[in-house]
């Protein structure tokens, strides 16, 4: 039982902001999901220890790790601390996303992302890492973005070529979708 | 001597040298050049006759030490030190020592690699979580570039992949996310409805989103099947109208 | 005393696999250093218990959290992947070149292994564990690399000061080390 409880906290750990769901949890733990509710019980009455700096919060079913409301202050004191700021995750993310599939329009990003990228989008855009390369066809003609020049000579590549190749993972899921657009279409059309 | 290797099992001719010298069970610092030379050769020759590539580096070594053979059988000039079996040169320096310097050092190197090699196996074993998005704590500041590399980049991209991997079932059904044809023919006659003009085949595909377009298009199919739209496009390129079927029969 | 622990967790919390070094604890604390290691000295204990599946280590100067070794199968589990690949001898051959002498050069580097190591190289680059320090004087201009904190991250190394030293490498101990290694290799060597 006190090994679950360790388990859990290093799950919860490593899933960050990201969370678990209980599903998750329960085929990793490989128990029912009564006992892993048990479970996560024991670690919350843990936490309340107050040598404790953290607590479980359920968002849209997934359980996260977060840090308790009276840690606030040493945690802005922590990012006061002189350290310019980088690009964030989200930034990061945006950008990479760009790079690999340029043209995209934001909606693209975000449908990759799973989260809205708008504030991203204009950080990266105020520092001169994407711009906009065109526009969508048809209604709407989204915005379509792209990396710069800069962006190249930033983190010193010669061409976009140079960037590592990726697109095994990526295109996994869309062949998958085109397959099943073949099966249906198939279908549908020897019907007609 | 009686053993085979692989040559693509060594990292490279000093590799196969001081695997060579560990079979023939010498000391790294007296090297019996013409016995090594003569493993060394045979090691290559075997290569050959299973016609396997040698990378250049392999005959460079080899010529390497042919010459050292050939320089340690040519009599001496003038001994300095007649001392053993010691051969001094004029120089004073002995052929091998720019080869046993460089096996040693490479030797060492070889270690730190297995050092590190245990070293990331036992990391490997420690995993952590990215950063936590502090901004709700802080004012907005100025974005500084420096510091961040390709690798950061990579690294978010790698992190965002691994998060849809998570994110996929534990247990591999097959289920895939989809809008159902039925309730997307409903939309489309929906947004037909009450309308005299027709809509532009465009204006249906909303989001570009792969599925969505496709169960649009198969929807769209759906519908023209059942006589439920038409659609008509006047010149080849032109826009397609779809109509609702109704319409279109009421201005018939 | 214990509210100083839950600071600590927190702290080390958020920052995740970026760390916090004793600098910015000391900062945030606002006490002594002795102080701040005995607090960092309690946390450590307190995640000794086995119902906590996390522990501190100490990588590049900086303290970070990270889950226990034991915890690794479950985290596979979730994260549905195996421990990610490990580079290769000529890979970690490289590096400890790189780390030894840097800055240097290729020629330098192929010159002590005796083989070509630009393939190596790229591979190390697109890990960030080496990076471009300079450019040699004189004609040719050649790229000089050195390792970066990336570096002692991916081997869980406190500073460059833990590598082995050197001089001691060929001594009596590491000659057995390395019989070891041969008898294992031998093993592992293919019959044609």
């Amino acid at each position: 039982m006190k090994n679950e409880q360790a388990i859990v906290e290093a799950l919860l750990y490593v899933s960050g902001e990201d969370g678990v769901t209980l599903e998750q949890l329960t085929e990793v733990l490989n128990m029912p999901e009564e006992h892993v509710l048990g479970v996560i019980e024991n670690l919350k009455k843990a936490l309340q220890n107050e040598a404790r700096g953290l607590m479980i919060t359920e968002v849209a079913g997934r359980y996260q790790l977060v840090t308790k409301k009276e840690m606030a202050t040493y945690i802005e004191r922590l990012i006061k601390a002189p350290r310019p700021a980088t690009l964030s995750q989200a930034a990061l993310e945006t950008l990479a996303v760009i790079a690999y599939k340029q043209p995209v329009s934001r909606a693209e990003i975000e449908e990759v992302r799973g989260v809205k990228s708008e504030k991203a989008l204009s950080t990266l855009m105020s520092k001169g890492l994407i711009k906009e390369v065109g526009r969508a066809e048809g209604t709407g003609r989204a915005i379509l973005y792209g990396v710069t020049e800069a962006f190249l000579t930033h983190f010193g590549l010669k061409s976009l070529n140079e960037l590592p190749e990726f697109s095994d993972r990526l295109d996994e899921s869309s062949m998958e979708e085109t397959d099943l657009f073949y099966e249906k279409f198939q279908q549908t059309v020897l019907e007609l | 001597m009686e053993y085979k290797v692989k040559i693509d099992a060594f990292e490279g001719p000093l590799d196969l040298l001081l695997h060579l010298i560990k079979k023939m069970e010498i000391d790294i610092y007296d090297i019996q050049v013409a016995e090594i030379t003569e493993q060394y050769l045979n090691f290559i020759h075997e290569m050959k006759e299973l016609q396997l590539d040698i990378a250049s580096e392999y005959l460079v070594m080899a010529a390497t030490l042919i010459e050292m053979k050939s320089r340690m059988l040519l009599p001496k000039p003038e001994p300095l030190m007649p001392d053993g079996d010691e051969v001094e040169w004029e120089e004073d320096i002995d052929p091998r020592e720019a080869l046993i310097q460089r096996l040693i050092e490479y030797k060492q190197y070889k270690q730190v690699a297995e050092w590190l090699k245990e070293k990331e196996e036992r990391q490997q074993l420690f995993y952590t979580k990215p950063p936590s998005d502090l901004s709700g704590y802080e004012k907005p500041r100025e974005i500084q570039l420096t510091g961040v590399s390709l690798y950061d980049m990579l690294a978010a991209f790698r992190h965002l992949l691994q998060k849809k991997q998570w994110d996929k079932p534990l247990h591999t059904k097959i289920q895939r996310q989809e809008i159902p044809i039925g309730e997307r023919m409903n939309d489309i006659l929906k947004q037909l409805k009450g309308k005299r003009e027709p809509i532009p085949f465009d204006d249906l595909f909303l989001y570009p989103n792969r599925t969505h377009i496709v169960v649009t298009f198969l929807a769209l199919l759906e519908l023209m099947k059942k006589r439920a739209v038409t659609c008509v496009q006047h010149r080849n390129f032109e826009q397609i109208l779809v109509y609702s079927a109704d319409e279109r029969f009421g201005e018939v």
